[in-house]
């Protein structure tokens, strides 16, 4: 049976096959950036535009004569993803009005790791969803500045090492909370915000379409495990984005036109410790510092929860 | 003798790329040290092995196994952690 | 023929832009632009120009939009000034690097501290090097023509070249003049519709703005300069084609009353009109005096140089920039590295005026060509470049 | 008025502002509360240029302007040069800009100083356009308003998008307070800021100043003009510390209008006013009026 | 070549007379420049504007120090500014004033030609504010024929629309009221 054959499992049977992000591209082995890259790609479809942040995604993709990418793309700088998409959606919407464009609808992406967001892009960013630019900006969120050497970014979590924010004998490491990037492009009032990770395929899959459905500016948050900065074991990648939200750390939510949603509320919660274990990054913590983490972690977590019952309760 | 290299008039304007997906070209494959193997007998052709490959090195075989692209694969481990069935394990690469 | 009208030069511009069909503006306020822009916004606003107006949150999102929209395939334009062009920096090199035509005004303004929203070419200077193509405007007339022509040479397939029009701050920018405002149908004629050379298009799909290893990047930019100096033979040819259709000449270096001069006057921008009154008013005195306008400063117009000056005893190199620690001015210096090989070289005196806003009177003139004088009977040497009217 | 006590203004009388400017009254009050001991890094704007032209200073507190875009950074600077010297305690640091270089070209650096936890007061003067360059549209320019870079014209009327919930950002971004103000409330301002300069990290207070020329008001109407945006609903007056509600300004029934009777104040709004489109457009505005009211708590019974 | 200096307060409109005069001159096929005083002037504040006319292009780029006319919108400004710096030996001042031109000539000793106008009164009535640069046109034009009444009728019209009648009534009248003295 040929039909049998061509989609034997669940998940091909409801994903594109099409490959737009492309094999042999110079990721590190196990690179969760790329896997979600792989997999958002797929949501969008050929007619996408992707206007890249300099950062890992870009070097690993394009260095010439070599592209990964199947579907158009720019890279222009570090921190003007978000310009730069505004500048191609307001040549794509004007141009097709002139009839000089497909007519067709035009998937138009800004990506960009945590630095390009949530440091030097974040302003740029902040003045294109404010515009209402019909584009959706995402986040791949490997928590430091991975291309340049695992430095610090202001999405650096609590207690993590690197090469900036080094643990030692007077530092416990990164010592300011994690930028929440998500409620920031939420305050902005925009149509659709959403967290995601690469280790929940069907789900990121299905964020990522309804960002590109989604009219005016959307959000994609995508937790993205890096073996080399965080210091794992390269096929843990998916694993270790698995227990960021198992644990907790790393909440999968969606946030609909203001109102935020909860997509796995764990009952039960693992300890944070499960998570911070398997990476270098946080191996210098003690008991008293994971207690630390273990805090911060519940006390948004229930801050998300209330959030999300108070917004239910306006829907009634 | 050694290749001759392109010259300045021999490359596109601003270094732009014109061939979609050329990486393609990469042997990304000769990174690995340790290579994926599946056992068909406990593989049930879920595909979650596909879809969480980092590196799109998994592909469709005629009989629905998904095959291990050895050119590109990186040898990363996921998809042999991650197969609920157990039926990939990672071996060490020849060499 | 065009219809002669008063108008202030930054609405010229905007009239420029407008008639150029452009099809993305992306701008953020900074005096003494804010004209330019604002028209170009109300012209939106009342449906007289159909494009897309982005009021972006700073000047390095402009431009980066303006790439954006240029690599999309639509005719962009920009106008900034001062910080405003320093927050670009880095992105004109992006433009320039990935040849595209975006087309930008600059209101020329002094650079910061202390805060100086008036005129002078510290801005444009500092990007000397960043690969457009730089003309500067002396009259308002210039500046819409300029504007124009500016399209057109961008746009050109064998130049490929972002271009930047300079026009002093307030001294042009803020002045109502007559000037001529061509027809619709004659630009369209003179400039048509853009046909991108790169594009973003998902049928065709490129990847624009990759890594360049050290294998690959010398010759890239061997490309891009090659392109930048062959723009020069493109630039005279659509100057010939204006001329031709709209009867105005424009040079990459202009001579006023040249001939028999012994001291020209070198300089760039409005000031030159108050030079050529004093050039007028010296030779009614019987002195052997001409003037020289930079019209086009990248790619610089070497030849055309060496024979303005050829034969004249020497040359007051005015600028309106101060290179500090350096040789004084970037235009005087470039003039004397242009002549530097030549066996039969004039000789050059360096001066700094007008930094700030402050005026270059004709009094002003008349001092630089009698020092200019001084040092030549002296026999040059002495200071590398005096500062005019700095007080003691 | 004594002497002496002009002279002991921290803002001095004489600088340059316009007759009846919002901002000029909002920073006096800031300064006067804030006291001597503050070392005061201003961006670029109307407030810059209007109190130091050189050689003359309005200010008799050390102060330091170097760009639009980078009040927060060059803040930052100082406090960790004050805490490097061990003077911490000498001075607290206050940042200021306008709503353009805060919500637009300062939004980045002043990102990084929430995120890093500076102890800093950010107080943003916020009135809704580039006032400085001759009214353009910034990024807290409220929907419908016409600048001169989103014109009402035939086929526009005015700024198409609403105005950036800067607060709500800021509170977003961990700040340990938050409080929106109006020139309107000097004593409220006063009161913030005092409140403010409390807590030792990082600190925002955005104060709603109207501009008497951007607005197209008269001088003498600044303060009716304010006191009508909260009133109305679309400025709520709000604090909020360690990420809790702890004050809400609340509109007394008889003091509530209706937003068409705060719009109809200023030429800016002049365009929605006349004609029929106008009115659904006045609704939109209307309805961002009710969304606060009912989302704060706004209004109250008379007492 | 006439060079004319305007003096006036922050949003009263002297860098519109200085337009509307240049503009009018082009009209008329003469050249002119018009431009306002460069610097960050506060509503309120005392302004200038500046406005040259020619019969050939002008090609001078400098500030004017020495006019040939001064042109003075808001009497209050007086207090404040030295409106007559730089004034040609020959100039002419326009004063917008209730007083007389023998006070004015008291006031300004040393100068041989003043014209005087009772502008906001005028402009009080006519238009109901006192906004006084189009009304002030009138009397400029008066005292020296510089442009003709029509062309800048032509001028307010099109760049007030709404309120061209009123602002052209006041001009009309000041350039009938205004007095000319010379010695």
């Amino acid at each position: 049976m040929p039909q049998e054959k061509q989609h034997p499992g669940f998940i091909p049977r409801l994903i594109s096959p099409r490959e737009l992000f492309a094999e042999g591209n110079r990721g590190c082995q196990g690179c969760g950036e790329a896997l979600a890259i792989r997999q958002i790609l797929k949501a969008a479809g050929p007619d996408t535009i992707v206007c890249s942040a300099t950062g890992c995604v870009e070097i690993i993709s394009s260095p010439y004569p070599e592209t990964a990418w199947r579907v158009p793309w720019i890279h222009v700088a570090f921190e003007n993803a978000a310009a730069v998409a505004s500048g191609v959606e307001a040549a794509i919407k004007i141009l097709k009005k002139r009839g000089r464009y497909h007519d067709r609808k035009i998937n138009i992406i800004a990506l960009a790791g945590d630095g390009g967001t949530a440091d030097i892009g974040l302003q740029a960013l902040s003045g294109a969803f404010e515009r209402r630019h019909d584009f959706t900006y995402i986040c791949t969120d490997n928590e430091a500045y991975m291309n340049t050497g695992i430095q610090r970014s202001s999405a650096t979590p609590y207690g993590a090492s690197t090469t900036t924010s080094p643990a030692g004998k007077e530092s416990i490491g990164q010592t300011t909370p994690k930028k929440d990037m998500p409620m920031i492009a939420a305050a902005h009032d925009i149509p659709y915000v959403a967290t995601c990770c690469p280790s929940y395929p069907m789900d990121l899959l299905a964020k990522a379409a309804k960002a590109f459905n989604t009219e005016g500016p959307s959000y994609l948050h995508v937790l993205s495990p890096c073996p080399t900065g965080w210091r794992h074991e390269s096929h843990l990648t998916v694993e270790i984005g698995r227990l960021a939200v198992e644990t907790g750390v790393f909440p999968l939510y969606e946030i609909i036109e203001g109102r935020l949603k909860m997509n796995v509320v764990m009952e039960k919660r693992k300890p944070v410790k499960e998570y911070l274990k398997h990476q270098g990054r946080f191996r210098h913590l003690g008991p008293d510092e994971i207690e630390e983490i273990q805090r911060i972690v519940d006390e948004k977590y229930v801050r998300l929860l209330r959030r999300a019952e108070f917004d239910r309760s306006l829907e009634r | 003798m050694t290749e001759k290299k392109p010259g300045w008039k021999e490359y596109p304007l601003a270094a732009v790329i014109s061939k979609p997906g050329s990486c393609t070209y990469h042997n990304t494959g000769d990174w690995k040290t340790m290579r994926p193997v599946r056992d068909d007998s406990k593989c049930d052709k879920c595909g979650f092995c596909w879809i969480i490959c980092p590196d799109a090195a998994l592909f469709m075989g005629e009989d629905g196994y998904y095959e291990v692209d050895l050119y590109h694969c990186k040898g990363c481990g996921i998809c042999a952690h991650e197969c609920k069935k157990s039926a990939i394990r990672m071996i060490p690469e020849e060499h | 023929m065009g219809i002669r009208t008063g108008m202030e030069v930054s609405i010229a511009i905007s009239e420029a832009v407008k008639l150029s069909r452009a099809e993305v503006i992306a701008a953020y306020p900074i005096t003494p632009q804010t004209h330019i822009v604002e028209e170009l916004a109300r012209m939106v606003a009342d449906g007289e120009l159909d494009a897309k107006f982005i009021m972006v949150e700073s000047e390095h999102s402009a431009m980066s939009a303006c790439i954006g929209a240029a690599a999309a395939g639509a005719r962009s334009f920009t106008a900034t000034a001062a910080q405003g062009l320093a927050l670009m920096h880095e992105m004109l090199y992006i433009a320039s690097g990935l040849r595209l035509p975006v087309v930008m005004a600059v209101a020329n303004r002094a650079m910061s501290a202390p805060l100086s929203i008036w005129g002078d070419h510290s801005d444009i200077m500092a990007e000397r090097d960043s690969g457009w193509i730089q003309l500067f405007a002396e009259t308002g007339q210039d500046a819409f023509d300029l504007t124009i022509q500016a399209f057109r040479i961008a746009e050109d397939e064998r130049v490929s070249l972002p271009v930047v029009v300079n026009i002093d701050g307030f001294t042009l920018s803020h002045v109502i003049e007559p000037l001529e405002i061509e027809s619709q149908e004659d630009v369209d004629r003179f400039l048509p519709p853009f046909k991108p050379v790169i594009q973003l298009d998902p049928d065709k799909p490129i990847s624009i703005g990759p890594v360049g290893f050290p294998e690959i990047y010398t010759e890239i930019k061997k490309q891009q300069n090659v392109a930048l100096v062959e723009s020069y033979k493109v630039i005279r040819e659509i100057w010939n084609e204006f001329r031709d259709m709209f009867g105005r000449e424009y040079h990459p270096v202009e001579s006023y009353r040249t001939e028999d001069a012994e001291i020209l006057i070198h300089i760039a921008g409005s000031t030159a009109g108050t030079a050529r009154i004093a050039v007028d008013m010296l030779r009614e005195k019987g002195e052997k005096v001409g003037l020289i306008r930079t019209r086009l400063w990248r790619p610089y117009p070497f030849e055309d140089m060496k024979k303005a000056v050829a034969g004249v005893k020497a040359v007051a190199a005015v600028d309106r920039c101060l290179s500090f620690g350096g040789q004084g001015g970037p235009m005087c210096s470039e003039l004397k590295s242009a002549m530097y090989n030549l066996e039969e070289k004039p000789f050059i005196a360096g001066f700094i005026a007008g930094l700030g806003g402050r005026d270059i009177t004709i009094e002003d003139f008349f001092t630089i060509v009698k020092e200019t004088k001084k040092m030549l009977e002296e026999g040059g040497g002495g200071e590398e470049y005096r500062m005019i009217g700095v007080r003691e | 008025m004594a002497v002496e006590e002009v002279e002991s203004r921290l803002l001095a009388y004489g600088h340059t502002a316009c007759a009846g400017c919002g901002e000029a009254l909002a920073a006096r009050t800031v300064t006067e509360a804030a006291g001597p001991d503050v070392i005061i890094a201003n961006a670029t704007g109307c407030l810059e240029v209007f109190t130091t032209r050189f050689p003359r200073s309005a200010w008799r507190v050390p102060w330091i302007h170097s760009l639009f875009e980078n009040a927060a950074s060059v803040a930052s600077g100082i406090e960790v040069a004050l805490k490097a010297l061990g003077r911490e305690k000498e001075a607290k640091v206050i940042a200021q800009a306008g709503d353009g270089g805060t919500a637009d070209i300062g939004m980045g650096a002043l990102s990084g100083m929430l995120e890093r936890g500076h102890d800093i007061l950010y107080i943003c003067y916020d009135t809704e356009v580039y006032s400085n360059t001759g009214f353009q549209r910034s990024g807290l320019t409220p929907l419908y308003a016409h600048t001169t870079t989103s014109p009402s014209g035939s086929v526009s009327y005015g700024n198409l998008t609403r105005k950036k919930d800067l607060p709500a950002i800021a509170v977003d971004h961990g700040a340990l307070y938050v409080a929106t103000a109006s020139v309107a409330y000097p004593q409220d301002i006063s009161r913030k800021v005092k409140r403010a300069l409390t807590f030792t990290g990082p600190k925002y207070i955005q104060i709603h100043c109207p501009c008497v020329p951007g607005w197209g008001i008269e001088s003498h109407m600044t303060i009716r003009v304010a006191r009508a945006a909260v009133n109305c609903g679309l400025m709520p007056l709000y604090e909020i510390e360690e990420g809790n509600m702890v004050s809400v300004r609340k509109i007394k029934k008889d003091e509530h209008v209706k937003v068409d009777q705060y719009l109809m104040l200023q030429k800016r709004f002049s365009h929605i006013l006349k004609d029929s489109k106008g009115k659904d457009l006045i609704k939109e505005i209307q309805a961002i009026a009710d969304a606060n009211i009912e989302k704060f708590g706004l209004l109250i019974n008379n007492e | 070549m006439i060079e004319i200096r305007w003096h006036g307060r922050g949003g009263q409109g002297a860098v519109a007379s200085a337009e509307m005069l240049a503009l009018a001159a082009i009209e008329e096929g003469k050249a002119a420049q018009a431009f306002p005083s460069f610097g960050p002037e506060r509503r309120g504040a005392p302004v200038m504007a500046f406005t040259r006319i020619n019969n050939d292009y002008i090609y001078l780029r400098t500030g004017i120090t020495q006019p040939d006319i001064v042109v003075v919108l808001d009497p209050t400004v007086i207090a404040a500014v030295d409106v007559a710096q730089g004034l040609k030996e020959n100039g002419l001042l326009v004063i917008n004033t209730h007083k007389s031109v023998e006070e004015i000539f008291r006031d300004f000793s040393g100068k041989n030609r003043v014209a005087v106008v009772d502008a906001t009164k005028i402009s009080m009535e006519e238009i109901g504010r006192p906004v006084t640069n189009t009304t002030m046109l009138g009397a400029l034009a008066r005292a020296t024929g510089i442009v003709s009444l029509e062309s800048l009728e032509n001028q307010i019209s099109s760049r007030f629309p709404s309120v061209a009648d009123s602002n052209i009534r006041a001009m009309r009248r000041a350039y009938e009221e205004s007095v000319l003295k010379e010695q």
